[in-house]
């Protein structure tokens, strides 16, 4: 693979190099006329895939890898085909993207934004990546996010659930299929006054960071809409594993509903916690004391065993969908790795799709060209029904589960039961919500 | 009026009484040794003097200034050198480099940021250290990594650090603690020469008589924390008190 | 010249030629070969390179010569970071300013941290530095997004006051961070053959930062100052009595070494002008002590060495996945491959933690000198003369 | 008042895990002297001895239900444990559900094995090489032990529940004139208490009251001494390493339940365990139980609303803070010896 990139902006000047006292050889490439940063030029192209393959949430970035593995097979034309049968545009052929053939780099982002962001820098450096997507955290998301606007590249995101990646930190460069924390909130909290009254007192525990303070805010707004009083908010640090100190006083404080603003291992030890001192089986107020997970994940919450059981929580998609489009999915990804994927494979695997798609509507790999053909875009058969990326903030919106802990599940990944579809208007919101502003989109950036 | 007056020293260590109403006179340019059995006091009286410790009350006068307070580095800078029971140098660094050490010490004070010049600029320096260690017989071995050098070579390379600071008064706790007779009088010999060859004043603690009455010029004899009589080495030998509290033990 | 001795010398032009040459040498593989997954010589890692050779020539200012192990030495290297990505975001996108206040930030905090924590010795003050380190991450990550953006970590924004500056470029993108006009992000490739080549502006600006860093710390080494630093090590109590007092010579290693960490964190963020909190968590921390240990404590070079090491391990070997080894050994037939593959799978890719602890195992049993022991060896075996005085001059040589 | 109570038996349950972390850290240190960062992997370790002894525990055979299905529409297979087939579904279930209590016998050799092992295999190497190549070759073992466990079990928690029996909280409150719910306290953490109490007790006498112990008690005084007097004192080090390694890990069985294992959880524990230690005073086993209490106990009032609202983040910053208050204060910890770690 040879390129030649020369940035516009970044054009060395003669006297530049002088000053920078390097003797160039006369042999330099002259200004070409590269259009954008890493055009593909050769049969091939190649997606940048930057998940997390160490640290806590390494089990998820083993997952979203398999997802982009078999997205990178059915888009060259092997395999079933998976969703791309179901999906509604029908413009991929499974001969690769505009005809190239689709190669991937993988790299691992320790959920660390510098992590994340160098691993994003050597795909686009020295792997010519024309296209970054991954990652379980909203840190990294914004983070990568951003650097992918500075290079001039695609950022497809992964899982990230903070209101502020399409909010306060969006950028023209990136989107997200993934549902946020206001869309949870907004599914949950009539599910939730359904079934446990809207006469409740919450008590929430929340990680003491961004994606915890988005989510709070936004549960505590939806829920409190509804007539729930919020008795006390409690910040946990992150780095906090046995949250008995903050769980002890819970029982006391006059709530009757518990809310664990909690992801991975933190949403795994304060439910542990929560279940071990006896909650769910206390009385608060004349009513059952309850608890809540606003995000599910069902990967994260096996390491919780048999505490979730009942338990209330939204989650972007789930394997039992009866839906064509995920039927498909689950289909070829448990035939091929042997058990059924995460939401966050999910999202993943729709994320590539999606990019593979406007790229072949826009006939071009410019970052620019595909940016317009995926904005204010409409389409179905991905799982979650019809969905609308829209313009104005590059995120999707779509129906959002919400889900309970199976009683009696079959197997171990049979861990949650779909309540309820909230249909897609529930969720919706208007682009400048104060909860999402304070950002501004910008101009796409092609690099070059 | 000597260099060194200790005046009415007490120290206690709790219950212990270490040091009682001592009193000590040291003359210039006189080699004064202190003596007296194990758990005399000895030790506790130096580390009085160079600041290690501070006595309960009592005063002790350097050049008619009082040390008392002082840390250790004030003290040197003072004028006053120390020689350790067993050598403390820099073992890390080589004999050149330990000889440097004090000789910046001397010119720039406690601390300075000498950052940008290179050790190997300082001539003047150098050839002050180099002329040192020929005096102490050390000069083809100053390249040596210092802690791979013997006991006696490590001693006389403390020592030579200790001069070249030209200290007004040099301490010296037991100097051949622990030395074969050979070296032991090597060191005499050693000491000997330093006295001869310019201005010192030392105080000397040591257990072995041969070395003291080599040596001093006066004698204090320390028996439980007081000075028991403090005289001239000829009559130390025949005093009763001492043959009774010190040389007796060892005759 | 320069006022080096002449083994300093030569080696300050061996390392200058090094950073000189960088993209050719980090580049071997021709970009399509199958071997290509370990070329290095793109901007963003050969601008590590050099950046954390930097936190780590002023890490062993500290621990090399005084023995001092600071546990917390990343707190520097973020507080370095946050005050560099201030300055864009306040004053201008030129990085002068912001590599200054980083260097003063840094300073002053190590000033306060270097205060408290050096009146304890030994493993009391490792765990007080890394206490402060501590502190300052958690409150980063929480209390202080205000200042710091917190989980996700501070960027630049078009809304940006930047008072020399402009907010937002004429088609509305964020400025790039630049010396006075040279924009840290430009490069240029060269190719020849096969070989594509490139040169990046921002790593050459950090090449010879590095290089100067590097000069002052061989005239660190040398000065009488470095030498009672050493003797700190060796013997503080006969420094005492030599008249000298540790502590200010102490601290002001410890504040030299916290502004080469400032120094360090404000280039990485002028490389890319993110700082995020967990550059000063203590795995960061533990990261530069291990560089330092594993080149060679005390020895001038080896830090940097043992900087390039880890990062090349972070940043190579995390990216080799199944597909790549299929590739290498393709040539097999395909139940040997298949072997081949699982076999190398575990540490490879999502496996690179692994491999990188079971070196760091290897090169601490075999090689106590770290990496500068190795290669002294590798040459004594060249000369082929092992003689115990060999062994001897090399082990009492403090200084390569 | 009963939030006060409530939060001193929270830190004395964790002061209780803490403290028994760091009596094997520093028992380590204090009669080998060296620094052994690998001990949150020993820990970790442990932990998943428990983990394994319970996958052990559910080896099964599978049996195709035809009444249900699977996620890919094929007939469901069931796991049935071979436990439920030899000793009948009952009597297996319970064995199952007991797996935690079990594996503390289980992990008892493994751990020793383990240490012993890890000691006359690496440690006995570096006695005598400088505190930082310790540091280095044992936090290069702690990765290698992590991602080994990552590669078996993956880095998801894995969960390890209690005994049915000890599901629930027990209510202190009634006990003490207040009205129910007030004060109540999960009864595996109450066992975790009252076992640890029980491993640092044991520990402590067989130090005092055996010749075995004061051999070793006398070893950590005096090294030299004690192998001039020709007692073959290096067996008796690798033996208490061994008995270091399993404290460290039935600390670990026991934790499981309280927080699902994974594969990380001997780092998240390290540096704290450090502290502790430190903050006790290097090498002495007493001030490791008092700091691990002090800082469980003051780390529990730290996470109380009422002292957030005054001083925010404070939760984040207390165990460092009270470190170095302390150092500040006691320049060797707690009870530290001089001269111990100050080179």
């Amino acid at each position: 693979m040879s390129k030649t990139t020369l940035t516009r902006r970044g054009v060395l000047r003669t006297g530049a190099v002088a000053g920078a006292g390097v003797a160039l050889p006369t042999i330099f490439t002259a200004s070409s006329a590269r259009a954008f940063t890493n055009e593909p030029t050769g049969g091939s192209v190649t997606l940048g895939f930057n998940v997390p393959q160490t640290g806590p949430y390494a089990d998820e970035g083993a997952d979203e890898l398999r997802a982009y593995e078999l997205a990178v097979e059915h888009l060259n034309g092997g395999g079933d085909g998976g969703m791309m049968q179901t999906f509604s545009s029908k413009s991929l052929e499974g001969t690769g993207i505009l005809g190239k053939k689709v190669e991937y780099v993988t790299g691992d982002t320790q959920t660390k934004s510098d992590a994340a962001r160098a691993s994003a820098k050597s795909m686009i450096e020295k792997d010519g990546a024309i296209m970054i997507t991954g990652g379980s955290s909203s840190g990294v998301a914004v983070a990568v996010q951003g650097l992918c606007q500075e290079a001039g590249v695609i950022f497809m995101a992964g899982l990230t659930h903070s209101n502020d990646t399409t909010g306060k930190d969006k950028k023209a460069n990136g989107f997200r299929h993934f549902f946020n924390a206001y869309m949870s909130g907004a599914a949950l909290a009539p599910v939730l006054a359904k079934a446990y009254g809207e006469d409740r007192k919450a008590y929430h525990l929340t990680a003491d960071y961004t994606w915890g303070w988005t989510q709070e805010e936004s549960i505590k707004a939806a829920t409190e809409a509804l007539g729930w009083e919020t008795v006390e908010a409690v910040k946990t640090p992150l780095a906090q594993t046995d949250f008995s100190s903050y769980i002890a006083p819970v029982l006391n404080s006059g709530a009757d509903v518990l809310v664990l603003n909690h992801y991975g291992g933190n949403m795994v030890n304060s439910l542990t916690n929560a279940v071990q001192f006896g909650l769910r089986e206390k009385q608060a107020n004349g009513k059952n004391f309850e608890i809540v997970v606003p995000l599910f994940s069902r990967l994260m919450a096996r390491g919780a065993g048999e505490n979730i059981k009942g338990i209330l929580g939204s989650t972007n998609w789930h394997w039992s969908l009866q839906d064509e489009g995920s039927q498909a999915f689950v289909k070829s990804f448990g035939t091929k790795y042997g058990f059924p994927p995460s939401q966050a494979a999910h999202t993943c695997y729709v994320q590539t799709l999606l990019y593979a798609d406007a790229v072949q509507r826009a006939g071009s790999f410019d970052p620019c060209a595909v940016a317009e053909a995926l904005e204010g875009y409409e389409f179905d058969g991905l799982g979650n029904g019809p969905t609308l990326y829209r313009a104005e903030d590059h995120q999707c919106f779509k129906d959002v589960l919400v889900v309970r802990g199976k009683e009696n599940p079959t197997s171990e990944f049979d861990l949650l039961e779909v309540v309820e579809v909230t249909p897609r208007g529930q969720v919706e919101y208007a682009p400048d919500h104060p909860m999402f502003a304070g950002g501004a989109l910008g101009s796409c950036n092609p690099g070059a | 009026m000597g260099i060194l007056e200790v005046k009415d020293v007490n120290k206690r260590f709790g219950g212990l009484k270490a040091l009682s109403e001592v009193n000590l006179s040291v003359v210039e340019n006189t080699v004064h040794a202190i003596i007296g059995p194990n758990g005399a006091g000895k030790s506790t009286l130096l580390n009085c003097l160079v600041g290690k410790l501070i006595p309960d009350t009592g005063s002790v006068m350097f050049d008619g200034q009082s040390v008392l307070g002082r840390k250790p580095y004030e003290i040197n800078q003072m004028g006053i050198s120390r020689v350790f029971q067993t050598p403390e140098i820099f073992g890390d660094l080589t004999v050149m480099e330990n000889m440097m050490i004090p000789l910046f010490a001397k010119r720039d004070g406690v601390f300075r940021l000498h950052a940008i010049t290179s050790v190997e600029s300082e001539r003047a320096l150098r050839e002050r250290a180099e002329q040192m260690l020929d005096d102490v017989n050390m000069l083809d071995k100053r390249h040596m990594h210092s802690a791979s050098m013997s006991r006696g070579d490590k001693r006389r390379l403390e020592m030579a650090m200790c001069l070249v600071q030209e200290p007004r008064l040099l301490l010296l706790d037991e100097p051949t603690a622990g030395m074969a007779r050979a070296d032991t009088n090597n060191t005499i010999d050693l000491l000997k020469q330093i006295k001869a060859s310019r201005d010192i004043t030392m105080c000397i603690i040591e257990h072995d008589m041969h070395v003291v009455f080599s040596l001093a010029d006066r004698i204090t004899v320390l028996a439980q924390g007081t000075p028991l009589v403090e005289d001239v080495p000829e009559r130390i030998k025949g005093h009763p008190k001492v043959q009774e509290a010190y040389l007796g033990e060892h005759a | 010249m320069f006022g080096l001795g002449k083994r300093d010398l030569t080696l300050f032009f061996i390392v200058a030629a090094m950073a000189l040459f960088a993209p050719f040498i980090l580049n071997p593989f021709p970009t399509d070969s199958g071997m290509a997954q370990f070329n290095a010589g793109y901007p963003d890692l050969m601008q590590r390179f050099v950046i954390f050779g930097i936190l780590a020539i002023g890490f062993n200012i500290l621990f090399g010569l005084t023995g001092y192990l600071s546990f917390g030495h990343a707190a520097f290297l973020g507080v370095g970071s946050y005050a560099a990505v201030w300055m864009f975001k306040l004053l201008s996108m030129n990085v002068i300013p912001a590599i200054l206040l980083s260097m003063i930030v840094s300073g002053l905090f190590a000033v306060v941290i270097g205060y408290v924590s050096l009146r304890r010795s030994g493993i009391y003050f490792s765990i007080l530095t890394l206490a402060f380190a501590q502190m300052s991450y958690n409150l980063a990550y929480s209390v202080l997004t205000p200042i710091t953006n917190g989980e996700t970590g501070l960027q630049i924004t078009l809304d940006d006051p930047r008072i020399l500056g402009v907010s937002a470029t004429a088609d509305g993108g964020i400025p790039v961070t630049n010396l006075f006009g040279l924009e840290m992000r430009a490069y240029e490739t060269l190719n020849i053959g096969p070989w594509a080549f490139q040169f990046s502006v921002g790593y050459y600006v950090a090449a010879v930062i590095m290089l100067i860093s590097f000069y002052v710390a061989i005239r660190i080494f040398r000065s009488p100052f470095g030498m009672m630093l050493r003797a700190i090590k060796s013997n503080q109590n006969r420094l005492y009595y030599t008249g000298l007092n540790a502590r200010p010579y102490t601290l002001a290693a410890f504040v030299i070494s916290g502004m080469y960490a400032g120094l360090a964190g404000g280039l990485l963020a002028c490389m890319d002008p993110l700082a995020g909190a967990e550059r000063m968590q203590w795995t960061a921390s533990g990261e530069v002590v291990l560089m330092t240990i594993l080149g060679g404590a005390g020895t001038l070079i080896g830090p940097v060495l043992g900087a390039g090491f880890i990062k090349y391990f972070e940043n190579i070997f995390s990216k080799i996945n199944d597909q790549v080894v299929h590739g290498w050994v393709s040539f097999l037939p395909d139940g040997l491959e298949d072997l081949v593959v699982a076999l190398i799978h575990p540490f490879v890719g999502k496996g690179w933690h692994l491999t990188l602890g079971l070196m760091f195992m290897l090169i601490v049993i075999f090689l106590p000198g770290g990496l500068v022991e190795g290669g002294q060896r590798i040459a004594r075996r060249l000369r082929r003369k092992p003689s115990p005085d060999d062994a001897k001059s090399a082990s009492t040589e403090p200084a390569e | 008042m009963d939030a006060i109570i409530l939060q001193i038996l929270n830190g004395l349950d964790k002061g209780s895990a803490y403290a028994l972390i760091a009596l094997g850290l520093t028992l380590i240190f204090g009669t080998l002297g060296v620094v052994n960062f690998a001990h949150g992997a020993l820990f970790m370790i442990g932990a998943f001895c428990a983990v394994t002894l319970n996958r052990l525990l559910t080896l099964s055979h599978q049996v195709v239900d035809e009444t249900r299905t699977d996620f890919l529409g094929n007939p469901l297979k069931v796991d049935v444990p071979y436990m439920q087939d030899i000793f009948g579904e009952a009597t297996g279930a319970a064995i199952i559900d007991w797996s935690v209590p079990l594996a503390i016998l289980f992990s008892i050799p493994i751990m020793i094995g383990f240490g012993v092992l890890m000691e006359r295999g690496l440690i006995k190497h570096f006695y005598k090489r400088p505190h930082a190549d310790q540091i280095l070759v044992t936090f290069g073992l702690a990765i290698v032990l992590q991602e080994i466990i990552k590669q078996i079990f993956g880095a998801n928690p894995i969960p390890t529940p209690a005994p049915d029996a000890f599901r629930g909280s027990f209510d202190f409150g009634t006990m003490l004139g207040f009205d129910p719910n007030v004060i109540i306290y999960p009864y595996w953490r109450l066992v975790y208490f009252g076992f640890a109490a029980i491993i640092i007790g044991a520990v402590f006498a067989f130090l005092q009251f055996t010749t075995f112990g004061m051999v070793v008690r006398a070893g950590m005084a005096d090294r030299e001494t004690v192998g001039l007097l020709g007692i073959n004192i290096d067996r008796r080090f690798t033996i208490m390493f061994g008995l270091a390694a399993a404290v460290a890990g039935l600390a670990g069985v026991m934790y499981a339940p309280i927080n699902s294992p994974n594969y990380h959880m001997g780092m998240d524990f390290l540096v704290l365990s450090f502290v502790v230690v430190v903050v006790g005073g290097m090498g002495s086993l007493p001030g490791a139980v008092l700091a691990g209490f002090l800082l469980g106990i003051l780390e529990s009032f730290a996470s109380m609303n009422e002292i957030k609202s005054i001083l925010p983040g404070i939760d984040q910053i207390i165990i460092y803070l009270v470190a170095i208050i302390i150092l500040l204060t006691r320049p060797r910890g707690l009870m530290g010896r001089k001269g111990v770690m100050e080179d």
